[in-house]
């Protein structure tokens, strides 16, 4: 059995236990997920910024596609429609910034639908806002810092892959009272914003952050199949070394 | 110094000295920089795209390639054009079907990347380090490369442990509801440390990077003035 | 019927590109093929993103928004060097200093301002996370990982100390490679979601 | 004047408007309403006050609760208030003397009123006709007795009366007189109420003087502004105060009254107030809910955190600031000797050097180009002594870069080579990094692989033998992929990597690994390879500031450990969190 064999056997296995715990959870069953204190803080956050009538930002990174790591700008948009509720996107005063323009355009079909389930066109005509303040991360950069009013700042949340100029971004939204959700990024990303902001999923929590703001069945399928590929990728790992030392392997 | 150096050398600096203005706080000087910068380098990417892929890869074939290698070209042109006009706000639904391709282009290439580009390399780089034949050829004693090996598969567990979903069962306090199951709970101490250890490593060199443009822009800017003494 | 249309063409591009990467040899020029337009539309969406940032700064000129005068800027920097760039070509000397006199200046200050602001960031640490197993390990390892840059620990090859170095200088890569096995788990599952059509980042509900 | 009453909004549009000004509802589908006056005389709505079924004790209840009408007895006035309603509704709304008179919300309300069939509705519009009734009968004529009033009712009626009979074909009694009918109930307890004690049958000889020349519309007026006391009615002992007896507290009641058993008195202790327990239905308890949930009280103290200022203190940033800026300069312009070089060559810099000195004469070298421009400098201290090695043995450079950048970058980097003029250097374009690495470019797909006839759309991979290969990086991930796909596509070809030191620690496993031949990355690695390979020394003079800057940010980090140590922080917020 060679490694793409093995490969394939783990494309195969992860796509039929997601479809079956899709269908498992749909039925009212529970894959209780552990709470993380992001969500309660962006929820309250996110209230306090609409009433105050604040900005909000959501930012989906430089790249849909990543090489090293890959998935991330798909599941930036993929998370988009959890940030988009009705309610929050009313008053105009929410928008999503990115650098690539495959975002940009995917993002407004996104905020597109998202606004017509909850709203008649004919109430009012703004949704969220899609802006690319900049084509290159420090372009965007430069973009971003001098687009911020002086006004007091809402909520800023960070999706996608974005590398360690994000630090400016948080620091001028900090300065400016407002609070900042860093979920994902480069590894570079995360290591700078890991001493500075509150509100941070590390690594692979990141997938965890569309269940918790909005809990439903089918994330829920997605990270207990993810939790079942876990411990077989860690028995493997035991075992592979086991057979390496023996040198079966 | 001939004009041209002097007239760059001017711009430079005085962009240098715009941007770091934003240490002391957001000002006009610092806005304006910004300004220049992005529109320089959205022009120069627009130049790029054209040059670099549009024209040579899909209007020079359609003007110059024979008949059939048009209609290899038929596709994108529909789907390109179905992206423009989902561009005017009536016709925002023609353009799921391009970005469905997109999707679907990009799931594929996200399953091959990360089972064939991550998970299979890093598991195997992991499974590797316990090659006793490379430990007996290996310069260092026996003992470091094992315990290289342990540490290496105890941290790689604690950190896929850390990252466990699942939350602990039949809670007895509500602070309960933010931990694993006690296994994974206990793994995940071991797996918190090597992550700050790497965020830690990677901050330090970011640092490094951060620290040496800072430095140059400074040496940058001395230099210029002592020019410019030099100069009258 | 234009829902299913685009939910199908999600699903059938996604399972080709699966199957050109199985059966190389039969599906190769098809994969190929899908890769090639998918090149070309994200060229046009990158376009398209240019196209979106000139059109806000010229709504933000014509409403008379705050900040006007920068919008004006950038629209003249971006002409310029659009039409600098396809009258002369990216090799000419002259179009190249433009550019590269407005980006080194500006993103090498970028990054200085970064490194003021990680100097910041650092006093922050412990109010920010505080006394945790990854915040200590996190500041042991940032300090180390300086003094050893700098040369500050002098060691002979062969020596404990030099071992000891060495064995620390492996400890970064242990984090690193949890992390990605990690991110790559979830790029799994975000891949198999849009072809099992659980998610439709293509605007359906 | 008929008007368009939006459903939605409840705004008026004038017809044939298609959508409603206030809200932009489509009117289509809504029906004009005859909001026009027709006169009438004043006294037909009086007499349908007197005819109307209306239990008025029950309004006189309402009043006093201030609530609703029981359910049971407000259906049956529904039905028989409707038309009261809309005879009320006109006559209120105005006679056509005194429409403007009235007030505009006193207008809007009575509309309303007319649609809404709750019970705030009803009320309202009674209150506000007995009101409107007082205030005319106070104009038209002062010195009107209430007997007069009275006559003329009769009169009135007993027309209408006989006019009614004749068409039903029922008897009628003399011409003028009423016939004999059960008079309302509700007149006789109002006026037992109010002391007059009449018997039924003496309700046609009703004289002023029994009734003390009071009018009773005056008392429903005072009764509602407070002026007058409503005493309970004897014989209707209120279903509460049997069940109040269970509500007080033990201590408080001497004897349990049970069922059944002879009435008891309950003596009840001074300052204990016996709670009347509310027997609200379902709907009542919807409504109040309903109405309490939209009242929201502004005053109450919202639940809203506010952040503490998260940002350092700006005494902090400017400290921070000026200490680093005016350090590094000190220490770049001082002019301070570089320390002498030790320490060891690492493996990885030795086999770089190595490859350096067996590169074969006129060898091509494939260069990719993978740094930002804000890299410029860094990436000119690193690879400058790696490069004039090159260029030494190199006759050809082919170039691909993967930044905007990049060709711009490496040219102004070669140029400050020697040698460099005699060098062929050729583009091999530009490979946006996302679009060409995330397909695995050289990771498997065969360049052969290709429809006949169909076009490239890719710059593929620059083919032909290279005698080594040189990713110049400023990244962990686009050095990852480049070594990936390179190693992929020319296995055999040994490919080096220089990188800055933000991608640096993570890239030793390549090494370990072989994809790697050699691998540089940082300032202090080139400082070391720029010794061995006796370069003329361009980093020395960064070298001191850079120590300083280093040494400075450990300082700092360690002073943190102790000053910025209170993690108030996160408790506080975690407090707040609780609260919030």
């Amino acid at each position: 059995m060679t490694l793409r064999m093995v490969g394939w056997v783990v494309i195969g296995l992860a796509a039929g236990l997601l479809g079956f715990l899709t269908i498992f959870l749909k039925r009212g069953r529970h894959y209780p997920i552990r709470t993380h204190q992001i969500a309660r803080l962006f929820s309250s956050s996110q209230e306090a910024s609409i009433e105050r009538g604040l900005p909000r930002q959501i930012v989906l990174g430089h790249q849909l596609w990543s090489y090293s790591y890959p998935g991330l700008g798909l599941w930036a948009i993929g998370a988009l429609p959890v940030f988009l509720t009705p309610e929050a996107s009313a008053d105009g005063l929410l928008s999503v910034l990115t650098a690539d323009g495959a975002l940009a355009i995917m993002a407004r079909q996104v905020a597109e639908q998202t606004y017509h389930d909850g709203y008649s066109p004919f109430l009012s005509q703004t949704c969220a806002q899609i802006r690319l303040p900049g084509l290159t991360p420090l372009a965007f950069t430069a973009g971003f810092l001098s687009g911020i009013t002086r006004q007091p700042y809402g909520t800023l949340s960070l999706l996608g892959a974005y590398g360690p100029e994000s630090l400016l971004w948080v620091d001028a939204v900090q300065r400016r009272d407002g609070m900042a959700m860093a979920a994902a990024g480069t590894l570079a990303g995360q290591a700078a914003l890991y001493a500075y902001v509150q509100n941070i999923l590390i690594g692979e929590s990141i997938f965890m952050l569309p269940n918790l703001i909005k809990p439903g069945y089918s994330s829920q399928a997605s990270l207990l199949t993810e939790d079942i590929l876990r411990i077989i990728l860690i028995a493997s790992l035991i075992i592979g070394t086991m057979l390496k030392v023996l040198g079966v392997l | 110094m001939n004009w041209l150096e002097w007239v760059t050398g001017a711009a430079g600096f005085l962009l240098t000295v715009m941007v770091l203005s934003y240490l002391i706080g957001d000002n006009v000087f610092f806005r304006l920089a910004a300004s220049i910068f992005i529109g320089v380098t959205a022009g120069y990417l627009a130049v790029l795209l054209i040059r670099h892929i549009l024209w040579p890869f899909l209007i020079q074939p359609l003007i110059y390639e024979p008949w059939q290698t048009k209609l290899w070209l038929g596709i994108p042109l529909l789907l390109i054009f179905l992206l423009l006009i989902s561009q005017f706000p009536r016709m925002i639904k023609l353009g799921r079907i391009p970005l469905a391709y997109l999707a679907g282009l990009s799931g594929g290439i996200a399953i091959i990347g990360a089972v064939f580009g991550t998970l299979l390399p890093q598991s195997m780089a992991v499974i590797n380090v316990f090659d006793a034949w490379a430990w007996t050829e290996s310069s260092s004693p026996l003992w470091r490369e094992m315990l290289e090996g342990a540490v290496m598969l105890v941290g790689v567990i604690g950190i896929l442990s850390y990252f466990y979903f699942g939350r602990k069962r039949n809670l007895q306090k509500e602070k309960q509801a933010e931990q694993r199951p006690a296994i994974f709970e206990a793994f995940s101490q071991v797996g918190q440390v090597f992550i700050g250890i790497t965020l830690g490593s990677v901050f330090a060199s970011l640092f490094s990077s951060a620290l040496l443009a800072l430095i140059d822009r400074i040496a940058f800017i001395g230099k210029f003035i002592m020019n410019l003494f030099r100069g009258f | 019927m234009k829902k299913n249309l685009s939910v199908a063409m999600a699903v059938i591009i996604g399972v080709i590109v699966l199957a050109g990467y199985f059966f190389r040899d039969q599906l190769g020029p098809v994969l190929t093929l899908i890769i090639d337009w998918g090149i070309l539309l994200v060229s046009v969406l990158g376009l398209l993103g240019i196209g979106y940032l000139i059109k806000s700064h010229i709504t933000k000129l014509i409403k008379k928004e705050k900040g006007a005068f920068n919008s004006v800027v950038v629209l003249l920097a971006f002409i310029s060097v659009l039409v600098a760039g396809l009258i002369l070509s990216t090799e000419n000397d002259i179009f190249q200093k433009l550019i590269l006199t407005v980006q080194i200046p500006v993103e090498a200050s970028l990054l200085g301002v970064l490194a003021v602001t990680l100097m910041i960031t650092s006093l922050r640490l412990l109010r920010t996370r505080g006394w945790t197993l990854m915040s200590v390990g996190f500041l042991v390892s940032a300090v180390i990982s300086m003094l050893v840059d700098v040369a500050f620990f002098q060691t002979e090859p062969g020596s404990p100390a030099d071992e000891i170095l060495k064995f620390w200088s492996n400890l970064p890569l242990i984090g690193a490679r949890g992390i990605l096995l990690g991110m790559a788990l979830g790029g799994l599952l975000v891949g198999l979601r849009v072809l099992l059509t659980i998610d439709r980042p293509y605007g359906e509900d | 004047m008929a008007v368009l009453i939006c459903p939605e909004c409840g705004a008026e549009n004038t017809p044939g408007d298609e959508y409603c000004w206030s809200c932009r509802r489509a009117l289509t589908d809504v029906e004009p309403v005859n909001d026009a006056v027709q006169d009438e005389p004043l006294g037909g709505h009086l007499d349908e006050l007197l005819n109307s079924e209306e239990d008025l004790p029950g309004l006189l209840h309402a009043l006093r609760q201030d609530g609703n009408i029981d359910g049971e007895q407000g259906d049956a006035e529904d039905v028989q208030s409707g038309e009261f309603h809309d005879s009320l509704g006109q006559a209120s709304s105005g006679q056509s003397g005194r429409e403007e008179e009235i007030p505009e919300w006193l207008r809007r309300i009575r509309q309303r009123a007319k649609q809404e069939k709750d019970s705030i509705g009803e009320v309202t519009q009674k209150i506000s006709a007995a009101q409107e009734s007082l205030a005319d009968e106070k104009r038209s004529s002062q010195h009107e007795s209430y007997a007069d009033w009275i006559e003329r009712l009769h009169q009135d009626f007993s027309q209408e009366q006989v006019a009614k009979d004749s068409a039903e074909g029922a008897p009628t009694g003399k011409a003028g007189q009423l016939p004999q009918t059960e008079d309302p109930e509700w007149l006789a307890k109002i006026l037992k109420v109010h002391g007059k004690s009449v018997e039924k049958q003496d309700l046609d000889s009703l004289s002023t003087e029994r009734l003390g020349g009071n009018s009773l519309l005056q008392w429903l007026v005072d009764l509602e502004s407070g002026k007058e006391k409503l005493e309970p009615l004897s014989e209707e002992e209120p279903p509460a105060a049997k069940q109040s007896g269970d509500a007080v507290g033990e201590g408080d009641q001497n004897e349990r009254t049970v069922d059944g058993d002879t009435t008891q008195e309950i003596r009840i202790k001074k300052g204990t107030s016996v709670k009347p327990v509310l027997s609200i239905s379902r709907k009542e308890q919807l409504e109040a809910d309903l109405i309490s949930a939209t009242i929201v009280d502004e005053t109450a103290p919202r639940a809203m955190r506010k952040f503490e200022k998260p940002g350092s203190p700006w005494v902090i940033r400017a400290a921070v600031t000026v200490i680093l800026i005016t350090a590094l300069s000190l220490s770049l312009f001082s002019g301070a000797s570089t320390s002498n070089l030790s320490g060891s060559l690492k493996p990885q810099h030795r086999a770089l050097i190595t490859w350096l000195e067996q590169l074969p004469a006129e060898s091509r070298l494939l260069l990719v180009v993978d740094y930002h421009a804000g890299f410029e400098a860094e990436m000119a201290l690193i690879a400058q002594p790696v490069l004039s090695k090159a260029v030494q043995a190199s006759s050809e450079f082919v170039i691909l870069s993967s930044t905007e950048s990049g060709v711009l970058l490496v040219d102004r980097l070669l140029q400050d080579i020697d040698g460099f003029e005699t060098l062929v250097v050729s583009n091999a374009g530009y490979f946006p990094a996302s679009n060409f690495a995330a397909f695995g470019l050289g990771a498997g797909i065969d360049p052969s692989w290709r429809f006949v006839h169909a076009p490239d759309a890719v710059n593929g991979l620059p083919q032909g033998d290279f005698e080594g290969i040189l990713v110049l990086s400023d990244s962990y991930d686009g050095a990852k992929t480049w070594i990936e796909q390179l190693y992929a596509q020319f296995s055999e070809v040994t490919i080096n990597l220089i990188t800055t030191a933000q991608a640096g620690p993570l890239l030793l496993p390549y090494y370990e690994s072989h994809q790697l031949g050699g691998l540089v990355s940082g300032l202090s690695e080139a400082r070391q390879m720029t010794a061995y390979l006796n370069v003329e020394n361009s980093t020395s003079h960064l070298w001191e500031a850079y120590r300083t800057g280093v040494l400075m940010m450990i300082i700092v980090i360690v002073l943190g450990l102790f000053f910025m140590s209170d993690h108030e922080g996160q408790e506080t917020d975690r407090s707040k969190g609780e609260k919030a």
